[in-house]
């Protein structure tokens, strides 16, 4: 099954990258979040998968009883969708003010920054 | 059959059959066709996987997971309000042409 | 959204939503939960509780600043790392203390108050963010 | 329903869900519940004691009662091979009689749960209640019902 | 002496440095005088380098250190040998003059004080590069005169004119920089020192080695750079934008004289080859005779006498080229009378600019009544450049005939070069010393009169010194010529110049037949002027021209290069990322069979293991098709809040699978985070008015979507990769054993995140703070910024 | 369970192993704290001043320890290491860390120039003593993933101080900003989850010393995912485009705080994985490494001559100077390194310094494109010198900071120019680079100082009025000028740092004292 | 035995809630509008989630667990109604009517009065 869920990772990350190619700024963060998800996935297949047992010791025991699911990942993922989620939030509302001010949603049009018609430089010294 | 058993088939069956609800759900979500359709289907989904959580739960014998269903429902809910709120707000013309087919 | 079902209802559910929330928080250690997903409820049900009574009237329930709660949760995640200093330990070394009030045991660690700071942090944060953006819908209409 | 009330009764769900009625663990849910309170405080409203146990027990009863038939009765419905014939759907304007806010929201709940209704909006001036019914046959008696059932006992509730 | 010698080289070297940072004050508290009190530092360091001349003459060398970067195996070494010496004091006489000269020339200016400063750290950047024995430091002095001639050729900063020169001047110079410190990196990589007197001791050690040709092609680069070889000249000319004072110091005896210091420097080290010679004969040779020609061209005295600067530098460079004791010989010789003689004339030329308000030589004329004392400087200066005897620009001219006249045809090719070349500059010294100064007056924009004392000082002075060490040829012969020629060729020279004249020897025929060209040139200035405009209008471009073509065509080609890498899109930015990953996923995959455990084995039994089904149940199934649902739902969403929506399938999948495989943690706050990020896209969409749809050419979407796959596929096979393997889980398997027990516990994942991971956690609760800042900034400015407006 | 594992460490912490720790709790509790309090008028500043000053002196005693005792390590929560995080300092780290708090501490003071009263409460400090705290960790860190987390505090604070103008010209530079640098970090988490699934380790130590038994496809694979995900955050050639989009477009403070750390902890992360860590990968991407450093060394100046916006044209040197880094990472002899690593030294100071007399200038001329400026040289001579030194610093002239770095790289090519063509083209590139860079910042300087008046304004004319400089400019002058004057003196006199360096690279190249220092010198536990 | 009997009927509520999700999931997609969908959603969602929770606060066998779950019951039940309501109005104010199949529409009444005085 690591290798169902490894070719699931790749069906995240191909979306994710074409989202992230749609010069739409909400398609975008779209694809952000789907390609952060893929990314999660993969370092939760990468601990390698199993099924149903949490790393949860049960009441009364030192040690779990059987093998448990893999928890270091688990937790680096815990901590890398927290943080996916703060960028996520903030390049949002970025889009959003970047859209009341720019009036777009369209990237190519956001050209503020890099002026489609910038000056030639002066050919003097 | 012991009793166990029987549980634990009964949850085998139920998370198949949830299963299969999860996927039906969605087919509104897709199909539409207008922005409410898809918003009613969406909170059809969360409580669908509300009880999947639950069958979950008692198939693994981990009660916890019983928390993470309730926390669904709880945030479920605060979906479907804010998109009931951009329904409101904006209408339903994302979906103008829909409309009009039907 | 100004109906009187969803104002009448709302702090009902948000009253759970809360108490929920302080659960979730503690029981972490043990338990699925932690400061993160228990500040994550809390700060759903202030903006369910904005949604139903508007953002002034929760920034009036609030009273404190929301960010300065989650600048509050970073101290206090940061002071509970540096309580290992005293112990002559590197930093963040969980200390633990067992109160005996009667009968009952209650275990106090520096790991719990790190997960309470979680637990400000995020609550204070998603807050003070959905708080703002509400405010500044209405402020559209 | 004063705010006493509630912190007890959050209180007791604190226990109930840590599975610990110890008299700290009961004073700690108190304490939760309390600062949850305080910051609901302006919007929890006076609105009398909760106080019928056993008018609320009967209202309960009903509402399952209900609310199982309903679900069975939308679930022929789905499943009916001809949807078109099972059909007659309608939105139609209830009078109300309750006028609380808490009555007001008991009610709408309770109906939208219940079979083959469905609370869709309110009148401005709460007098009237806009309904969807999934099969209605006969208005008058689809407002008839509501009006002896849920109604009449929740206005026992409140009174 | 309290201060020993040795150390008191170095002193020469800094003082003037230090000199420059205290000028500003000096000049604010000394004001018109400043020149004059300024011009004691350089003055001072003449009388100390003279205080070497004893020790050199008698025992050949002085070095000093100071450790500067020991770690790097650097000092800052110097070294006084007779070359350095002789070009030191050089530069600190002509440097007193000149900072006295320049005290009265900018009387009044308001930046004359910035002006003196760069004066000095100029002649400090030179002094320490004639001192220096370190090849680094050498280097550093060298980029030094670079940086501050930049300065002083841009002095008049508001003229185009000016910024154009100082420009050019630097990034040619800049370009032979570069030539120098590759080249000296490269030496000290292959003798294994930085310090020059070392580098000399090991005989052989650069012209023996296999990078001999890349070294004298980086050596001799960075002389003709600075030291304006042709076709590299044409910046000197432009330099001319300086202020005059700037003129007569750099390109005298400093500036433009290092590259020739360079070459005569390294001609032990580097010299005596073929094509050592060929090189510097045949470019020196040609600069000479292109200068000389260029000089005639020109009207505008300062103009002419740059021209005559490049003729003369080039001679250098063929001499050093020629490397015998007689051609060395006359390099010194020639440095010497150059520097005196294009020091005084130059500063002629800025006398007669600021007293007559202009330097045209056809607008000038009969000055020499009203500035006699000029009139004499320019004249004792033209002698000593024409080469008559007496001065010591003939025993220059005398050494550089020897060094050629038995030699076979291409020597007599060389003689008729340097023949030709010198009788050129004969002319132009007739043209410059007497058009000006004799026939009839010709009106001036200024009402000329003799120039201020501290103007004169210099000419004069500099003009005599032609003719008086021309009057001592044997002081000439043994303090200056044989230390100097033997500081270079590191073996004993001895000079024989002599006042005697020889009618049997042929040297006095060519300088004879040498004045009687002259003479002729001068005679026909007006003509050859004329024939050489016509020529040089035929040719149709300059080198000039050719700079600012390469510069334009520069500027254009980065203009271009920056608009296409930069041209504001994001898009493309993203496909250049995306691009990248593609290689960098499959690249490393297929150089170092990455797929190798795809491919069967040996035997295709393998091909059934591989092919059974995966051991998944039908609701994990359910669960993964609920994923891919969700995706495609995304994909296909027709507007931007229904692929919000879809969103939430693709998450709440995610979260289920991470429920059924162990982790309910993940799996709750996976679901958290997905309805919460619904709901704020939610809310912040409600304000938005967007219902465009995705929708792309098909060009674009073949490659975006191409490269979606590709990037997917790379990934996942990179993780099929590293599952083939089996994971280390030493990590885990701590965490197990001990969570309870000593971290006392039970949910492990949580026991990690604030515990054995909780600095993770600290960082991550600071990134949610910062979401929160940052938001609460965009938010808050917005109402500013409307607020404000009307 | 026969018996437990050695958990924990056994012997007590001095007081004194904090300095590798406080520097980076210091910065967020500072943060936190300046949250709490930020709308007091007047607080924030002072405190962060406080707070920084603190790092400073903590900083400077680690760095003396680490100079004298070697890499310092403390693994978090008395954990053994690989278990625990643990924090180690090198010398490198250690030294990058205390410029990075000095160049903070000084921008913090410039800032007031653009800052009035209204300002309070925008939480501009807190988001400074993040990234420093960011920035900081990233340097001590020693282990992958909190890099990860480091990387990733320090781009909220950064994307906070980006937007903190909220004009349409920053949300427009945010926007490629923000994406292309979520896009990178996301990207090396992608690393990690492999790294972590092939070699079940995240300490840096820990996976020095696996890291060769691992198969080489996929180890070169990770090699490569991380020299994208870093390379995009050094802005390397070709994924450099959001540094130019964006670092124009905030005030001139935080632009001088991101070009002083932002790319320089990138190119540590460069530095750090692509020859300490996973060095195996080497004979693949060492020619990567070398064409990207090629290519960023001579497209980058091509930039700044063509731009007329100051600041953009500004962004390409910084840009050029990563190539120059990447190039002593292409050339991983002792030499080569130790010049990478010095000129990132280099690079915090400079271009910091750079960007904060850039934003004088444009203060001074108000203006931000050099068509409009002019004027300077004859209006103010220190602001003149400063902005020339500091352009001789950047393109590597003696003896300014620059040069040293350049000068170790030219050898290091030179030294490699025998075993392949990679020394030969990277000293070529260097030189171009040099060359380039020069003509570059001569326009500049020709433009902005010596030009009396604005583009096409008759050369004689007077020079145009410029706006008087008010009190919080002098302040911010006088604070920039003392940056300059550190980085004179340190190229006046580089021994110190050259000796540094050259220890700290020998230590990346064979990091034997680093794993002994973190405690897993022993054989596989 | 008791404890047998629990289970097993905790086993069966699951299944049935299952069931009853399955089914309201099917209404979703097969009733013509909204209104109705909304029908199938609510009531078939709350009972089946509902009865999943109680099922689970059966199997339990843990007081604090059943106490949640009856808890989480009693919430769903809070809120599902309410989210119907606030759906059907915004839809309904929105601009969704009801399919033609409807008989009567007092709303739309209300809200042409309101629109015309
Ligand atoms: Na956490
Ligand atoms: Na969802």
């Amino acid at each position: 099954m690591d290798y169902v869920l490894a070719a699931l990772v790749g069906v995240f990350v191909s979306l994710g990258v074409y989202l992230l190619l749609s010069r739409s700024v909400i398609r975008m963060l779209i694809g952000m979040t789907v390609l952060g998800n893929g990314v999660n996935l993969l370092i939760f297949t990468s601990g390698r998968v199993m099924r149903e047992v949490a790393p949860i010791v049960p009441a009364g025991l030192e040690v779990p009883a059987g093998p448990i699911a893999n928890p270091l990942p688990q937790a680096l993922i815990l901590t890398a969708i927290v943080i996916g989620f703060s960028m996520f939030s903030f390049l949002l509302v970025l889009a959003f003010r970047a859209y009341k001010s720019l009036d777009a949603d369209n990237t190519d049009t956001m050209r503020l920054a890099e002026p489609e018609n910038a000056p030639q430089p002066p050919l003097s010294y | 059959m012991s009793v166990v058993a029987f549980v634990d088939l009964c949850s085998l069956v139920a998370l198949i059959i949830l299963g299969l609800a999860l996927l039906l759900s969605i087919v509104r979500i897709i199909i539409g066709p207008t922005l409410s359709d898809r918003v009613l289907a969406l909170d059809m989904m969360t409580v669908v996987a509300m009880g999947f959580i639950g069958a979950v739960a008692i198939r693994t014998g981990l009660m916890l997971y019983l928390d993470i269903a309730i926390a669904l429902a709880l945030l479920g809910f605060l979906a479907t309000v804010a998109l009931a709120r951009y329904i409101l707000r904006r209408g339903l013309k994302v979906d103008a042409s829909a409309m009009e087919a039907q | 959204m100004n109906t009187v079902i969803f104002r009448t209802a709302a702090p009902l559910i948000v009253a759970t939503m809360l108490v929920f929330s302080v659960y979730v928080c503690l029981r972490g250690h043990n338990e699925p939960g932690g400061g993160f997903i228990g500040g994550l409820i809390a700060a759903a049900s202030i903006a369910v509780f904005g949604m139903a009574s508007g953002v002034p009237a929760v920034r009036r329930a609030l009273k404190v600043d929301p960010l300065a709660i989650a600048g509050f949760g970073v101290l206090l995640a940061g002071f509970a790392g540096l309580a290992s200093l005293f112990i002559h330990a590197p930093f963040m070394t969980s200390i633990w203390m067992y109160l005996h009030l009667g009968e009952t045991v209650v275990p106090l660690s520096t790991p719990m108050f790190f997960d309470i700071g979680v637990y400000c942090v995020v609550f204070g944060t998603l807050s003070a963010v959905a708080l703002a953006l509400e405010s500044d819908e209405e402020e559209d209409l | 329903m004063n705010s006493a009330f509630l912190v007890i009764i959050l209180a007791l769900g604190w226990a109930g869900i840590t599975g610990n009625f110890s008299g700290l663990n009961l004073l700690f849910g108190g304490l939760v519940g309390g600062v949850a309170i305080l910051i609901l405080r302006y919007s929890i409203h006076q609105q009398g004691a909760l106080r019928k146990t056993a008018k609320i027990l009967s209202l309960a009863a009903l509402f399952f009662y209900e609310l199982m038939a309903s679900a069975i009765k939308v679930a022929v419905v789905v499943m009916h091979p001809n949807l078109k014939s099972a059909l007659k759907p309608a939105i139609v304007a209830v009078p109300l009689t309750v006028k609380s806010d808490a009555e007001i929201t008991l009610l709408a709940n309770m109906i939208t749960l219940t079979p083959g209704t469905l609370t869709v909006d309110i009148a401005e001036d709460r007098s009237v209640l806009y309904v969807h019914a999934l099969a209605m046959d006969n208005d008058t008696a689809l407002i008839a019902d509501i009006d002896n059932g849920f109604e009449a006992r929740i206005r026992e509730v409140f009174k | 002496m309290g201060l020993s010698v040795d150390a008191s080289i170095a002193l020469a070297a800094l003082a003037p440095f230090l000199a420059a940072l205290l000028t500003p004050f000096v000049h604010s508290l000394a004001g018109r005088y400043s020149g004059w009190i300024l011009a004691l530092v350089p003055a001072g360091i003449f009388a100390l380098l003279l205080g070497a001349v004893g020790p050199v003459l008698a025992g050949g060398s002085i070095s000093a250190a100071i450790g500067w970067v020991p770690s790097y195996g650097l000092t800052l070494a110097f070294f006084v040998d007779g070359l350095s010496l002789i070009f030191a004091l050089t530069i600190a006489c002509i440097g007193t003059l000149i900072v006295l000269y320049s005290g009265a020339y900018l009387k009044g200016h308001p930046h004359k004080g910035r002006f003196l400063a760069f004066i000095l750290a100029f002649m400090g950047s030179m002094l320490g590069l004639v001192l220096a024995d370190n090849m680094l430091a050498l280097f550093m002095f060298w980029e030094a005169t670079s940086i501050t001639s930049f300065l002083l050729i841009g002095f008049d900063h508001n003229r185009q004119a000016a910024r154009r020169g100082a420009i050019q001047a630097l990034v040619i110079t800049n370009i032979g920089g570069m030539c120098l410190l590759v080249g000296v990196i490269l030496a000290q990589h292959v003798s294994g020192t930085w310090l020059l007197s070392e580098m000399r001791g090991l005989e052989g050690v650069l012209v023996e080695s296999g990078v001999y040709g890349l070294l004298l092609a980086l050596f001799v680069g960075a002389a003709f750079t600075k030291s304006a070889q042709f076709p590299l000249h044409f910046w000197l000319p432009n330099a001319m934008e300086a202020p005059t004072p700037v003129s007569a110091f750099l390109h005298s005896a400093t500036m433009v004289q290092a590259g020739v210091y360079l070459l005569a420097r390294m001609t032990p080290l580097l010299g005596g080859t073929e094509a050592w010679t060929g090189i510097l004969v045949v470019f020196g040779g040609v600069t000479l005779i292109w200068g000389a020609l260029g000089a005639l061209r020109e009207t505008d005295l300062k103009q002419i006498l740059a021209q005559t600067t490049i003729a003369s530098l080039g001679l250098l460079v063929l001499l050093i080229g020629l490397g015998s004791k007689a051609a060395i010989a006359a390099v010194i010789a020639y440095f010497v009378a150059h520097a005196c003689y294009k020091a005084a004339l130059f500063m002629v030329a800025g006398a007669v600019d600021h007293e007559a308000g202009t330097r045209e030589i056809t607008a000038l004329g009969g000055l020499a009544d009203k500035m006699p004392a000029t009139f004499i400087a320019a004249a004792f200066a033209a002698l000593s450049m024409v080469g008559l005897p007496l001065t010591v620009g003939y025993f220059a001219k005398e050494e550089m005939y020897l060094a050629v006249v038995s030699g076979d045809w291409k020597m007599l090719l060389v003689l008729a070069v340097m023949v030709i070349g010198n009788a050129l500059l004969a002319g132009v010294a007739l043209v410059v010393a007497i058009k000006p100064f004799l026939g009839d007056a010709v009106p001036t924009p200024k009402t000329a009169h003799e120039a201020p004392i501290a103007m004169l000082i210099g000419p004069v002075l500099l003009g005599g010194l032609g003719i008086v060490a021309g009057i001592l040829p044997d002081w000439l012969n043994h303090d200056v010529l044989a230390p100097g020629a033997t500081a270079i060729l590191g073996e004993a020279v001895e000079t024989h110049v002599t006042l005697a004249v020889d009618l049997a020897s042929p040297l006095i025929w060519l300088s004879a037949l040498t004045w009687l060209l002259g003479i002729a040139v001068f005679r026909q200035a007006h003509a050859i002027r004329a024939v050489l405009r016509r020529l040089s209008a035929g040719l149709g471009w300059t080198a000039d021209q050719v700079f600012d073509a390469a510069m334009f065509g520069l500027i254009r080609f980065s203009a271009a290069v920056t608009r296409l890498l930069h041209h504001g899109k994001l898009e493309f930015y993203l496909v250049l990322v995306f691009a990248t990953l593609a290689v960098a996923l499959f690249g490393p995959m297929l150089a170092l069979g990455g797929f190798d455990w795809m491919v069967p084995t040996a035997e295709l039994g393998d091909w059934s293991k591989r092919l059974v089904l995966p051991d998944l149940r039908p609701y994990e199934w359910g669960v993964i098709a609920l994923a891919v649902f969700g995706l495609m739902a995304v994909l296909i969403a027709r507007s931007r809040l229904i692929a919000i929506l879809s969103l939430g399938i693709q998450g709440t999948a995610l979260a289920l699978i991470f429920l059924l495989f162990g982790a309910p943690d993940l799996a709750f706050t996976q679901l958290m985070v997905e309805v919460l990020s619904v709901v704020i896209l939610t809310i912040v969409m409600t304000n938005l008015r967007l219902d465009a749809r995705d929708h792309r050419p098909f060009e674009d979407w073949a490659r975006d979507g191409t490269l979606a796959v590709v990037c997917g596929a790379g990934v996942s096979l990179l993780l099929m990769q590293i599952l083939s393997g089996t994971l280390d889980t030493r990590l885990s398997d701590f965490f197990t054993a001990t969570s309870v027990p000593i971290a006392h516990g039970a949910n492990i994942v949580n026991v990690i995140l604030v515990d054995y991971r909780g600095f993770d956690t600290l960082g991550e609760i600071s990134v949610v703070m910062g979401a929160g800042i940052a938001i609460l900034a965009l938010l808050r400015r917005r109402r500013k910024a409307e607020g404000a407006a009307p | 369970m026969t018996e437990l594992p050695q958990a924990m460490i056994e012997t007590a912490t001095s007081a004194a192993d904090w300095v590798l720790v406080l520097p980076i709790v210091l910065a967020l509790m500072g943060a936190a704290a300046l949250l709490v309090v930020r709308r007091s008028n007047g607080v924030p500043m002072l405190g962060a001043v406080l707070v920084i000053v603190g790092i400073i002196a903590c900083e400077i005693s680690l760095l003396l320890r680490v100079v004298s005792e070697g890499p310092l390590s403390m693994t978090m929560g008395k954990w053994l290491p690989p278990f625990g995080i643990s924090l180690t300092a090198d010398l490198l780290g250690a030294a990058f860390a205390l410029a990075a708090a000095v160049v903070t501490l000084i921008v913090v003071l410039y800032a007031e120039i653009d800052r009035d009263g209204n300002d309070s409460g925008d939480g501009f400090h807190s988001m400074v003593l993040l990234l420093l705290a960011g920035v900081t960790g990233s340097f001590l860190t020693g282990d992958l993933f909190n890099l990860y987390v480091w990387f990733e505090v320090m781009l909220i604070a950064s994307f906070g101080l980006i937007v903190s103008g909220g004009t349409p010209l920053q949300l427009d530079g945010a926007v490629k900003y923000g994406f292309l640098n979520f896009l990178a970090t996301t990207l090396f988490l992608l690393a990690l989850g492999l790294t972590y699934g092939l070699l079940g380790t995240l300490n840096m130590a820990d996976i020095i010393r696996v890291a060769p038994e691992a198969n080489r496809a996929a180890i070169t694979g990770i090699a490569a995912l991380l020299l994208l995900a870093f390379g995009m955050k050094a802005a390397a050639f070709p994924l450099n485009a959001w540094l130019p989009a964006s670092y124009h477009t905030p005030s001139a403070a935080v632009s001088a705080l991101f070009a002083g750390l932002l790319t320089k902890v990138g190119a540590y992360a460069l530095l750090r994985s692509q020859v300490a860590l996973l060095p195996d990968s080497r004979d693949l991407l060492e020619p990567v490494l070398a064409v990207l450093a090629i290519a960023t060394l001579v497209i980058a100046p091509l930039g700044a001559i063509a731009e007329t916006q100051l600041r953009r044209a500004i962004g390409f040197f910084v840009i050029g100077g990563i190539g120059a880094i990447l190039a002593g990472l292409s050339m991983p002899n002792v030499i080569g390194i130790a010049g990478a690593g010095i000129y990132i030294f280099h690079a915090i100071l400079a271009m910091t310094a750079l960007y904060m007399v850039v934003g004088l200038v444009e203060v001074r001329t108000g203006a931000r494109d050099t068509r409009q400026m002019g004027g300077l040289y004859a209006a103010s001579a220190p602001l003149s010198i400063l902005f020339f030194v500091l352009i001789l610093a950047v393109a590597g002239v003696p003896p300014f900071l620059g040069f040293w770095p350049k000068l170790l790289l030219l050898e290091a090519g030179v030294m490699d120019a025998e075993l392949g063509w990679v020394g030969t083209a990277m000293v070529v590139a260097l030189v171009l680079n040099a060359i380039l860079t020069l003509i570059a910042g001569t326009r500049l300087w020709a433009h902005i100082f010596w030009r009396n008046g604005p583009e096409g304004s008759p050369g004689s004319s007077e020079p145009m009025a410029l706006v008087p400089p008010t009190p919080k400019v002098r302040m911010a002058f006088t604070v920039v000028g003392a940056l300059v004057l550190g980085v004179v003196l340190l190229g006046l006199w580089p021994n110190p740092m050259i000796e540094v360096g050259q220890r700290a690279a020998a230590d990346i190249i064979d990091p034997g004292r680093y794993i002994e220092a973190v405690g897993l010198a022993g054989g596989a536990s | 035995m008791i404890a047998d009997i629990v289970l097993c009927l905790g086993g069966v509520l699951l299944i049935l809630g299952a069931i009853f999700t399955l089914l309201a999931a099917i209404g979703v997609i097969r009733l013509p509008d909204l209104y109705t969908r909304m029908h199938a959603a609510s009531k078939a969602g709350a009972v089946g989630g509902g009865l999943v929770l109680v099922a689970v606060a059966l199997i339990s066998m843990d007081v604090a667990v059943s106490v949640r779950a009856l808890i989480g019951v009693l919430f769903l039940l809070l809120t599902t109604p309410v989210a119907a309501h606030l759906l059907a109005r915004a839809s309904y104010l929105a601009g969704y009517r009801a399919d033609q199949s409807t008989v009567r529409d007092d709303l739309k009444t209300r809200l042409e009065q309101n629109s015309g005085s």
